[in-house]
């Protein structure tokens, strides 16, 4: 994996470790879902919408010199908090970098259980949709080199 | 038996078990129930000792699992008071009892511009499978609307049962809101306009008593895991009258009497309705959870389910900003809510840390959250093992969330 | 693990029972196969510690579960080497599968005139379901003949593909005969007409190597009572292409995406087809059959059945009178016979009192039976657990039997 | 029970209980078998053919001065046993003690096992099938009085 997404990870990996308490690390990961970049609300259209989730999603992209950047909303605060762990792993990352990405690191900062990839929260279907979205930046740029 | 909570919950080991290191509490019920002991040795029991294919066998293990499955049907048919055990067909959920329903009476009865009628409050699995035939058909599907307490407004009801009304179907209890619909009285007002009706049980079977004369139904579906039977079990109840005229809604196996290439005829109730390799295991399960539960007498247990409701309605009512959807005046032990500004996803996964296990969402009733135009519910339900102390825990529980969420 | 007949027979408890007071020796694999602890721990495991409805619940016991039966489609994925995993459809058999694309696709593909083509040695369950849904569309069943040994005749097939076919349904080993079908060949026969091909595999799967991408048929079924898997859990393969064009089989649970009265949409691949409540409990039970039978090697059980085959056939050929229906080239281990003057009914009758369990009639395959103007035959089939001196004991019951009845 | 048929039966429990070993006991069966009244050629039509036995048994019945005779015939001599069995109980009743009897004797025998009411053997079948023409015989005959 890129060095820098490893980094992000592990820097994630770190805050949870600060806490032993399930009730402590929730609240962070609470916490954290405040500060993700907000998805205006023009933008929370039904195809933005993330499906598969018990509670709804939207996720958005734009690409800029090369890089992905995310923005999302939910109307949970949990899931929020984990699009926004998502989002601080793939922020600014190339579209290559994020397709290439493993996602193990969910089950290493102790909030397994809840973030294994079933249906209910929604974790696959988001990291799916974040692949998609590089996927689609970087076949956009390989037709513009064409031209 | 005396009704002994603490004798009971012995009966099931899966209450032991810790859940991210608190004791198990589960209000999960209306998703699944867990298993006694004595289902669970029927199963090993069934596997070490008479595991085998039903039926034509003429050896000893078939025979005995053949006498072994017909008796459970008796069993159920006891369970229900069906007139006749050859009503009883086995099926393995209330799911595809309704399909079967949907699939074979409805290509019978159901022409182009038909209706077919059932509740706001259904569960989808006594919706889809009529709207695909209704599709099929070109017929329409026509909705009996609820009030604000979860209740069936019966002036409503009756006007939309009319010439075209092809079929009610109809819950029993539902699973979102609790609500225990008043169906004897519905079928009676359908069958005066000659309409068949089906009831979906899949909440009712194990909490209150079947009475399927009584009732009168046409067809009565509900589900083993529900009732503390292995999964995969499930039965259709369907009179005579109906089953006979009915085309057999799969093929293979057991359901027929004769093949050639050119013809087939079919077996007789109930085996017409049962293609392939029957369940034996579930069966027979099934029919273990049955002298369970009638160990205790349905009486004893609703009543004991009953006082459930009543002490966890009033916790919950305290709780300020908590709003309990479904407050009708017949009401099954299923508690549905929201706590203000709270997302029941995260309610839920907070509950769950404490070892709660309940469940959130739109419990497959959509279009009783669009009703109430909330994006789902926080649910508790209730079985024969659950107690007040657990209920106290759920409290407590709430506050906690709260406290991180609110 | 090396293949000891001796230790993988101490995994399955039931061949420890007395049957009429003799030991039980079970030869009626080919109807339902007997499980080793491996699986029967695995229900009772989770039974008493894991129960609980999945995909949609947030807390703990859904998860954990949802994520073991999603673990189970990789597995099964795995041993049929499908593509993708959502490929797998979990059924609760054999049966349910067939009937499944037998309306699906049929109800896709199937206009008035049009051809069913399939093999006239199929078990009724891959015969009754395309018999339906071709009444229903004016479609035509076509027959492929087969010969004295019980081959499927390739010159006459290939003729009967034409423009008018729209699916051959085939299966991969006859449960009557024991003919392993060319069914490589034949789907690649079928493919250069465009016509898509479903595998019946109920009684291949633990037997022989199943590769659905090296046959590349379009559809293959099977189901988990055969292969040392609980009852009720069955397998559909379907390449996505199909499933995805295919309409729901059954209505309601996680098969739908949102459901308004309107307008409901469905799940997408495989959950579209898995209407209802999954049998949880047996899907994990059929990945502890996949882990118990990857244990020792399809390959090593290939060889142990093949050598029971050949040992049982000379063995058998050798009794005066006995003849044995079913001699192709390729086959399983399945022996079907009939003894001169003697009805297969009272040959099983006195085998069982020796305790052989033997399956007589005409194994849900009649036009099998109409082709050799026989009743029925007397079947044996074997086991990764079967041995040559059960065989020989076999022999020996013959002899009585002859005794009493000849 | 009528008298007459719990005599039958008790007859045909005290031959079986001569025997110990189960294959005299199907010896004797088979023999049973032979003795049956053999139903005519022309009558083995597929309306006398009782369904749900895994062979071939046909049943046929007369009224004769009230009482009702059977013929039979198996392809199987097992079966064939089994229906000569219950000819034996029931030759020469009337309508009624036929439709009143009590059939769980068959358990007294000691091949419990293999007569038990399954769809293999047909014994539901057959029992049903003689119990149907009492009832047809008894109900012709109350026709025939109120004519
Ligand atoms: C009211 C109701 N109907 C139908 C069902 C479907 O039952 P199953 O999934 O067992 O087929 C359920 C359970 O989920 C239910 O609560
Ligand atoms: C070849 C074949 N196809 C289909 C089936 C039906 O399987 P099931 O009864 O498990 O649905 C069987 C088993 O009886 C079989 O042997």
């Amino acid at each position: 994996m890129e060095k820098e997404i490893r980094n992000n990870i592990n820097q994630i990996i770190n805050e949870f470790a600060g806490f032993d308490d399930w009730m402590d690390k929730y609240n962070l990961l609470i916490e954290m879902g405040k500060s993700v970049p907000v998805i205006e609300p023009q933008y929370k259209t039904k195809s933005n919408l993330i499906s598969g989730c018990q509670s709804r999603v939207w996720l958005q992209a734009k690409y800029d010199g090369g890089k992905v950047y995310f923005a999302a909303d939910s109307d949970a605060v949990i899931t929020k908090g984990i699009v926004s762990l998502l989002i601080r792993v793939f922020n600014g990352m190339t579209p290559d970098e994020i397709l290439n990405a493993d996602l193990d690191f969910i089950d290493e900062i102790g909030l397994k259980d809840h973030l294994s990839p079933t249906r209910s929260n929604g974790l696959t279907s988001m990291i799916k949709q974040m692949k998609l979205y590089a996927m689609a930046f970087k076949v956009k740029e390989k037709a513009g080199e064409k031209e | 038996m005396p009704f002994d909570i603490n004798k009971i919950r012995k009966h099931f080991p899966i209450l032991e078990e810790k859940i991210n290191n608190n004791s198990l509490i589960y209000f999960d019920n209306a998703a699944t129930s867990q298993k006694p002991l004595q289902v669970i040795e029927r199963i090993i029991d069934y596997y070490k000792k008479e595991n085998c294919n039903i039926h034509r066998g003429v050896h000893t293990l078939s025979q005995k699992a053949t006498r072994a499955f017909e008796e459970t049907r008796v069993k159920v048919k006891e369970f229900i008071n069906a007139e006749s055990s050859h009503e009883v067909v086995f099926t393995k959920g209330t799911t595809e009892s309704i399909n079967l329903v949907a699939n074979s009476l409805g290509e019978k009865l159901l022409q182009e511009g038909d209706e077919v009628l059932v509740s706001a409050m259904e569960h989808h699995s006594n919706l889809v499978p009529w709207q695909m035939v209704c599709k099929k058909k070109k017929a329409h599907m026509k909705v009996i609307p609820f009030n604000d307490k979860g209740e069936i407004i019966l002036e409503v009801f009756k006007p939309l049962l009319n010439s075209r009304t092809k079929i009610l179907a109809l819950s029993h209890i539902s699973n979102a809101l609790g609500t225990i619909n008043p169906v004897k009285e519905m079928i009676a007002m359908a069958h005066e306009k000659d309409i068949p009706v089906l009831i979906d049980g899949a909440q009712a079977a194990a909490h209150i008593e079947i009475d399927v004369q009584a009732l009168d139904c046409d067809f009565y579906c509900f589900s083993g895991h529900k009732m503390y039977a292995p999964m995969g079990s499930g039965v259709l109840f369907g009179k005579q009258e109906f089953l006979e005229m009915m085309e057999p809604y799969q093929g293979g196996g057991e359901m027929v009497d004769t093949v050639t290439f050119e013809e087939t005829t079919y077996n007789e109730l109930p085996f017409k309705f049962e293609a392939g390799t029957p369940n034996v295991e579930s069966i027979l399960g099934m029919g273990a959870a049955i002298d369970f539960v009638r160990e205790y007498d349905l009486h004893e247990i609703r009543k004991h389910e009953e006082e459930l409701l009543k002490y966890g309605t009033e916790a919950l009512s305290r709780i300020e900003g908590l709003k309990i959807y479904g407050t009708a005046k017949e009401k099954s032990g299923i508690i549905s809510f929201l706590l203000d500004g709270i997302h029941p996803y995260d309610a839920g996964t907070i509950l769950d840390q404490l070892g709660i296990e309940v469940r959130t969402g739109h419990h497959c009733a959509q279009p009783v959250m669009d009703r109430y135009l909330i994006p789902g519910t926080v649910r508790v339900s209730f079985a024969i093992y659950n107690t007040m102390k657990e209920i106290d825990k759920l409290v407590g529980g709430l506050d906690t969330v709260k406290k991180m969420l609110g």
